[in-house]
């Protein structure tokens, strides 16, 4: 193992916070990104099939305990606070649509969201304010935070479960514009339906 | 055809649940209301109702999802449950949508019953694939479930030393506020340039009446006014306009939002 | 490496504290202790040369980085930060009027002072404690240092120009005034000027 290697293992198993490539290569005095980048693709490989894992969650490294030893860890841990199914439901069109207004939110799932969820997402660290959607109303939209991918252990958000084969089946698109597709329909989505967001 | 991943179980559905109402194999009468607390409003009702049908979501019967659905309401109102509103609200919108459904087709208004259907049909697809969805994402390997971060990290410690920076003038800059500020102070009111409401009445009323024209509101403005003065003529020949158009003497128009905004008298 | 010395990696890093062999070998559920005590040897002499140990203390074990890189997992940071308004303004009063107690600062400033304000003064190094006033109560008064000569470029407190100096150069000029002397807008002040003039 080389010198670079044990620093970035000694420095990502101390720090409290997953870390990126920037912020080792500037914390261990201005190192080469390239060459981070190659330890830490070492470093993981070492690591493969051991007790303990170093993974990649939006850009950001850090180790964590291999999964399959859920069953022998959890004894000993609190339970996570349990997500109400409203709160799991947001959390999902925010990560599949972002960045997603209220109004969006709502008009998929067919009833009023309360603004205690979307506190509850925020307050998680899981959905941060995203800005504003530049149409009449300026709303509020919302996305989700790294700390959302750290948490359900996704790389980025091209990991969510099924979000290929969603956007492929147009379930990510509005009904408005999923109605004009299937009936060949020219007449224009009407204007709310308009400003829906459109999945990068 | 069956698109698969639309149907696979989920840990926190209630889909494990026996099918078919509560009330029916409780038959106690808040059973039902019990279990339309744990439904996330109407649609999540449909949505349930229509995969009991246990075909693909895209090959449901609206038609039957409407009559379960209306079924269902009817029995919780002959058991005198209250029912909220938006429930309601659904059941008078699906019965319609049935009444259109059974209608002539060249009866039919716009938009069209098969409009209307496909389109709910397309809303409980998107419902159903974000709680497919939100289960997926629950069941993967979360942090302090299923993986586990070093419980007890040194952390890396950073010393912050903090260099602060002023110079000469700053300093110099700050007595003179302060100096200033808790000097006796002398307050007077300026004149400023306005054009009185009354007074913008007035012009706009008075040119409303040379002609039937449109005219935008920018040319009630005094053409050779210094920009205060505009601006305080253009708030009030807003208002002027805006009072005109109450008392019914001018109509107003804007094409687009933050367009021009034109004016005509009302003969 | 076997499923025991996996356990026992993953374990130890999840574990807040230190844990002994009869910890460990009941925590995975009832293992030998030499076998537990075989695979902690195990793990130890992986570890060797790495940026982390795996280490034995008081018969306990765990988990700690690499003792020589002890100096790169701790750094010094200098961070510049441009002294705020509020303190550049005490500052000014404690050089003007020195030696000068809190209560004086404020009655000169017509606002409270935090002590926060004083501490980041002291803290730059440009002022101190100069004793304490023999009046009832003593109040603790403050004075400049050499390094604040030093820093601002002064040889002594009477390079300071003096009140009708600062009347000359207009610096004592209520600010309303001295914005429409530069600008010859008789409208007065824009907004955020009218806010900040008279915070007294």
């Amino acid at each position: 193992m080389n010198a670079l290697e044990r620093s970035i293992e000694g420095a990502l198993f101390a720090a409290e916070d997953p870390m990126s490539v920037d912020a080792l290569a500037s914390f261990l005095g201005d190192i080469d990104k390239s060459e981070v980048r190659a330890a830490l693709k070492a470093l993981a490989s070492l690591y493969e099939g051991r007790g303990i894992h170093l993974v990649e969650r939006a850009k950001r490294w850090h180790f964590e305990t291999a999964p399959d030893l859920a069953h022998l860890l959890r004894k000993e841990r609190e339970q996570l606070r349990r997500l109400s199914r409203a709160a799991t439901e947001v959390l999902a069109i925010i990560a599949y649509h972002e960045p997603v207004s209220r109004a969006e939110i709502e008009s998929i799932r067919g009833v009023q969201t309360s603004g205690g969820t979307l506190d509850v997402l925020m307050e998680a660290g899981w959905v941060k304010i995203a800005g504003r959607r530049e149409v009449p109303g300026r709303p509020t939209i919302y996305a989700t935070t790294p700390e959302f991918l750290d948490h359900f252990g996704l790389s980025s958000r091209r990991d969510l479960p099924g979000i290929a084969e969603l956007r492929a089946t147009g379930l990510l698109d509005p009904v408005e514009e999923a109605y004009e597709e299937l009936t060949g329909d020219e007449s224009g989505p009407v204007d709310d339906e308009d400003n829906t967001s459109r999945d990068a | 055809m069956n698109s698969g991943f639309l149907f696979a179980e989920t840990p926190q559905e209630k889909d494990n649940q026996p099918p078919g109402m509560a009330a029916e194999d409780a038959g106690d009468s808040d059973a039902l209301y019990l279990e339309l607390e744990g439904w996330e409003g109407p649609l999540d009702l449909l949505l349930d109702l229509a995969r009991r049908q246990k075909v693909d979501l895209r090959e449901i019967s609206i038609l039957a999802l409407v009559e379960q659905y209306l079924d269902y309401i009817e029995q919780a109102e002959a058991l005198k449950l209250e029912l909220a509103a938006d429930y309601l609200v659904m059941a008078a919108w699906l019965a319609y949508l049935k009444s259109a459904m059974l209608l002539p087709k060249d009866e039919q208004e716009d938009p069209s019953p098969e409009e209307l259907a496909l389109k709910l049909q397309l809303r409980l697809q998107r419902l159903g694939a974000m709680r497919e969805a939100a289960g997926r994402l629950l069941g993967g390997n979360r942090i302090g479930r299923d993986v586990f971060l070093r419980g007890a990290p040194e952390g890396l410690d950073i010393v912050r030393k903090t260099r602060w920076e002023c110079d000469q003038f700053a300093l110099i800059e700050a007595y003179g506020r302060v100096k200033a500020r808790t000097a006796p102070a002398v307050h007077m009111v300026r004149e400023r340039p306005v054009m009185t409401l009354e007074s913008a009445l007035d012009r706009v009323s008075n040119m409303l009446g040379v002609t039937l024209e449109w005219m935008e509101l920018r040319e009630f403005l005094p053409p050779h006014a210094e920009p205060r003065l505009r601006k305080s003529a253009l708030a009030s020949s807003f208002v002027a306009a805006l009072e005109l158009a109450r008392l019914g003497r001018a109509e107003i128009a804007q094409d687009e939002t933050f367009g021009p905004m034109r004016l005509r008298r009302v003969q």
